[in-house]
């Protein structure tokens, strides 16, 4: 279970920093895709099945294959970045305030009780439980997604068709 | 009645029936068998060139080529060589000592055939000429151009009959014409 | 299972400082976005282990994170239509140079 | 566990060898020609010949090729489809693995599979290559819509993901067979839109537009050769294959059918159940192929939105109707009845341009 953890970390881990420190569009987008499936082999671990396989569906299915989309409709299609830096003018603004906040994350997680091993829990959740809550104490906020997630997707729609109708 | 999708569900139908049918109607299939059956050609197709000669007993005796070089000089991409066959004398006898066709070059226009005044050199229908190389190996020379008249008249019957009654008229008028000259042998026999 | 809680809220404080680092440092409108998936993810990691280790009865968690897994979709299909509607207006997807409502 | 999973990886793999072989006999005598006969009687050594000499073929890669992602590629291909196969339930005593949320594995795993054919285009660095993989990430993720939609229809009739509870809430009825879930108004019209899903991610050929020899070369794996290019075909197969054991356990009853049980006798015959459903599949999947033209990209995206979406969701409402009203004939009559009415509706939308009909000057 542990090699299996810090397996997946690392793989986590390094997919971030390669998302967020390569030169090439669609590589950074490449690990990326890595980082998500490594979250979901947490997901996986932590005997989250549905968020897991979630996870891959809409991150890995769909948020990662819509990046390499906009990509390709954006950009030179190799996606390289140039010849220009790759990093902001400010790039130490933004190095600093990271490590100045996972620096106050460890000291508070190193702090508090939250280091120690904790035991896990008993039975899975099953899926017909997850249904039942989201239908019964969850309703609003599972309505309210949905709205959510049609204005969106009319929103995507409008914002990125505007060119074509002004052509029109 | 139509629907959405009956097209679709029609054209399942026909291949349906190609399939079973292929099965069992051997006219609807289009493909041959290559190396063990073979598609008849049309009697006018041609690919190159080869050499008649009249027995099957003694081939280069009998070839109807008298090394004339008429072939050589008309051919338009000049892939055919000749040299004239010469006996210890050098004196020439009227055949071929060396016949090449380059087929590499050969454009299979029949020009040779029909500058040929003896009827010597016809066009082949055997199109399996693939070699491993692509150079001498596709230089056809003198013994593999040679071919009977038996199989210039299997392969093109009709074009054969008028040749071999051609033929056999000039022999006729040529014997006729000797006759009274004396027992002269006829050309085409020497040796 | 054996793994201190701290370990994977440690995994997750990692992370969510990756992708701020990759959406304050960066240029590219894209590299920003996928910054804050990156953020995104750490939280969302950060609530699983918490319902995994104290919470594991109740569902609550794995609602948060379904809907804020559906919100971050959301999030990126409005974010990737925008980044290609002023990529039209400025031909690049430079964050730098959409100045035009600095007055 | 590990029975399963060494039957799933030998006998499928076979099973996709002689796919090929019959798939290429199939098309031939579609098209009135023998298909392979060669090697072996009846060509049935084709499939080993085919593989070895994708093995000793030179692999190229290009010069400007994207090398590492190039490489990734053609094993990215594999791996989900493979994948696929383990929530499959091949027979009552036979199941890789029962995962309580196999649908949506199965639907997860799937997703990753465009990933390769992205990757493979992209890295190829070839402008038809990069067409493919543009026209097969367009195509996946609009298809895979409708299908997981239809897919929902069944896990609300039976209450699970799991693909082991679908299949066993198709057994019982007349001879095993009448609860087959195909045999519903719902069942029956999510099985085509599932079917028609399951062509079109695995890219199969009136879908092929990734693809498309005559547009766009090869599509993705134009600049693929050697056991690359066999990986990426492997792959796709697979995948088609694997969705059609989904289909089968989804809608054609799984291993159910007379005579299958609990028992060894049952289990083997639940085995033969599944395999005869399975061949149906593929056999129905190249017939298909075999008949139906490539559709243009516009009419592609254009289906899956405007005809195969909205059908899914009118499923999705006759399931609700099917489960609540108990009188079963009233079911039948009010289930199909909307089915129809949206299908005619839909077909009427669809059409909108009215094609006079074509007159043949010279054809009779």
């Amino acid at each position: 279970m542990e090699t299996i953890f810090w397996i997946l970390s690392a793989i986590t881990v390094l997919g971030a920093l390669f998302a967020i420190m390569l030169r090439n569009l669609v590589h950074c987008v490449l690990s990326l895709i890595l980082f998500f499936l490594g979250i979901a082999g947490h997901y996986f671990l932590l005997r989250a099945d549905f968020l897991g396989a979630v996870q891959i569906l809409i991150y890995v299915g769909a948020v990662a294959v819509l990046m390499l989309f906009a990509i390709m409709l954006t950009r030179h299609v190799t996606g390289d970045e140039g010849p220009r830096e790759v990093l902001g003018g400010k790039w130490w603004a933004g190095m600093g305030t990271a490590i100045i906040i996972a620096g106050l994350l460890w000291a508070i997680i190193r702090k508090d009780q939250l280091a120690q091993i904790l035991p896990a829990g008993g039975a899975q959740t099953s899926m017909v439980e997850i249904g039942k809550a989201m239908v019964t104490d969850w309703v609003v906020p599972f309505e309210a997604m949905a709205v959510l997630l049609t204005a969106a997707l009319i929103g995507a729609v409008v914002i990125a068709l505007e060119e074509v109708i002004r052509r029109r | 009645m139509g629907f959405i999708g009956k097209g679709l569900l029609d054209g399942m139908v026909v291949t349906a029936r190609n399939f079973v049918g292929s099965y069992f109607d051997k006219e609807r299939l289009v493909t041959v068998q290559y190396p063990e059956e073979r598609v008849q050609t049309p009697e006018n197709s041609r690919t190159f060139p080869f050499l008649v000669y009249d027995d099957n007993k003694n081939p280069v005796d009998t070839m109807r080529c008298v090394a004339c070089k008429i072939c050589e000089t008309e051919c338009p991409p000049q892939c055919i060589y000749i040299v004239m066959d010469r006996d210890e004398k050098g004196k020439p006898r009227q055949r071929p000592k060396v016949f090449d066709i380059d087929t590499s070059v050969c454009m299979q226009c029949q020009i040779c055939v029909e500058v040929c005044p003896f009827d010597a050199i016809k066009m082949d229908n055997d199109y399996e000429k693939s070699r491993y190389g692509r150079f001498d190996e596709l230089v056809e020379h003198l013994p593999d151009l040679l071919k009977s008249n038996e199989y210039y008249g299997r392969i093109k019957p009709t074009e054969a009959t008028v040749v071999d009654a051609k033929l056999k008229a000039e022999k006729e008028k040529k014997a006729k014409k000797a006759a009274p000259a004396g027992a002269k042998p006829p050309t085409g026999s020497k040796s | 299972m054996n793994i201190p809680l701290g370990d994977y809220l440690m995994l997750s404080a990692f992370l969510f400082a990756i992708g701020l680092c990759g959406a304050l440092s960066r240029k590219n409108a894209i590299i920003v976005l996928i910054g804050i998936e990156i953020m995104f993810n750490a939280a969302i990691l950060n609530l699983i282990v918490f319902w995994h280790y104290k919470y594991f009865a109740v569902p609550t968690a794995y609602m948060f994170a379904i809907f804020a897994i559906s919100i971050a979709a959301a999030e990126s299909a409005v974010g990737l239509a925008l980044v290609i509607a002023i990529y039209r207006q400025y031909k690049s997807v430079d964050v730098d140079e959409f100045t035009s409502l600095k007055g | 566990m590990a029975i399963p999973i060494l039957f799933v990886l030998s006998v499928f793999l076979g099973i996709f060898a002689y796919t090929t072989l019959v798939e290429r006999k199939a098309l031939g005598r579609i098209q009135n020609r023998f298909g392979p006969n060669r090697v072996g009687r009846w060509g049935i050594l084709q499939p080993i010949a085919d593989g070895l000499k994708l093995l000793i073929k030179e692999d190229i890669v290009p010069r400007r090729a994207d090398q590492f992602v190039h490489f990734l590629a053609p094993v990215i291909a594999v791996i989900p489809s493979i994948l696929l196969f383990s929530v499959v339930p091949v027979g009552t005593r036979l199941v890789p693995v029962d995962l309580n949320i196999g649908i949506l594995f199965a639907f997860a795993v799937s997703t990753v599979s465009v990933l390769a054919l992205f990757m493979g285009g992209w890295a190829s660095r070839n402008k038809f290559s990069l067409l493919g993989a543009m026209r097969a990430v367009a195509q996946v993720v609009s298809y895979e819509v409708p299908m997981v939609l239809a897919a929902v229809a069944v896990v609300m009739a039976v209450g699970s993901l799991s693909t082991l509870r679908i299949a066993r809430a198709q057994s019982g009825g007349i001879l095993n067979v009448t609860n087959w879930f195909v045999f519903r108004p719902w069942g029956f019209v999510g099985f085509v839109l599932f079917t028609i899903g399951a062509m079109a991610e695995s890219a199969r050929t009136p879908f092929d537009i990734p693809e498309a020899e005559s547009e766009i070369i090869a599509g993705y794996h134009t600049e693929y050769s050697g056991f690359k290019f066999a990986l990426f075909q492997m792959g796709e197969y697979l995948a088609s294959i694997a969705m059609a054991g989904i289909t089968v356990t989804m809608f054609l009853g799984g291993y159910n059918g007379p005579g299958s049980g609990p028992g060894w006798v049952g289990g083997l015959i639940s085995m033969f159940w599944f395999f005869i459903k399975l061949a149906f599949m593929i056999v129905l999947n190249i017939w298909i192929r075999g008949t139906w033209p490539r559709v243009r990209v516009d009419q592609l995206l254009g289906f899956a939105w405007k005809v195969l979406l909205p059908m899914s969701i009118a499923n999705i409402v006759a399931v609700g109707m099917w489960h609540y009203l108990t009188f079963r004939p009233l079911a039948w009559v009010a289930t199909t009845l909307w089915l129809v009415l949206w299908f005619v509706t839909l077909s009427k939308l669809a059409a909108t341009e009215n094609v006079a009909p074509r007159t043949y000057r010279y054809a009779s």
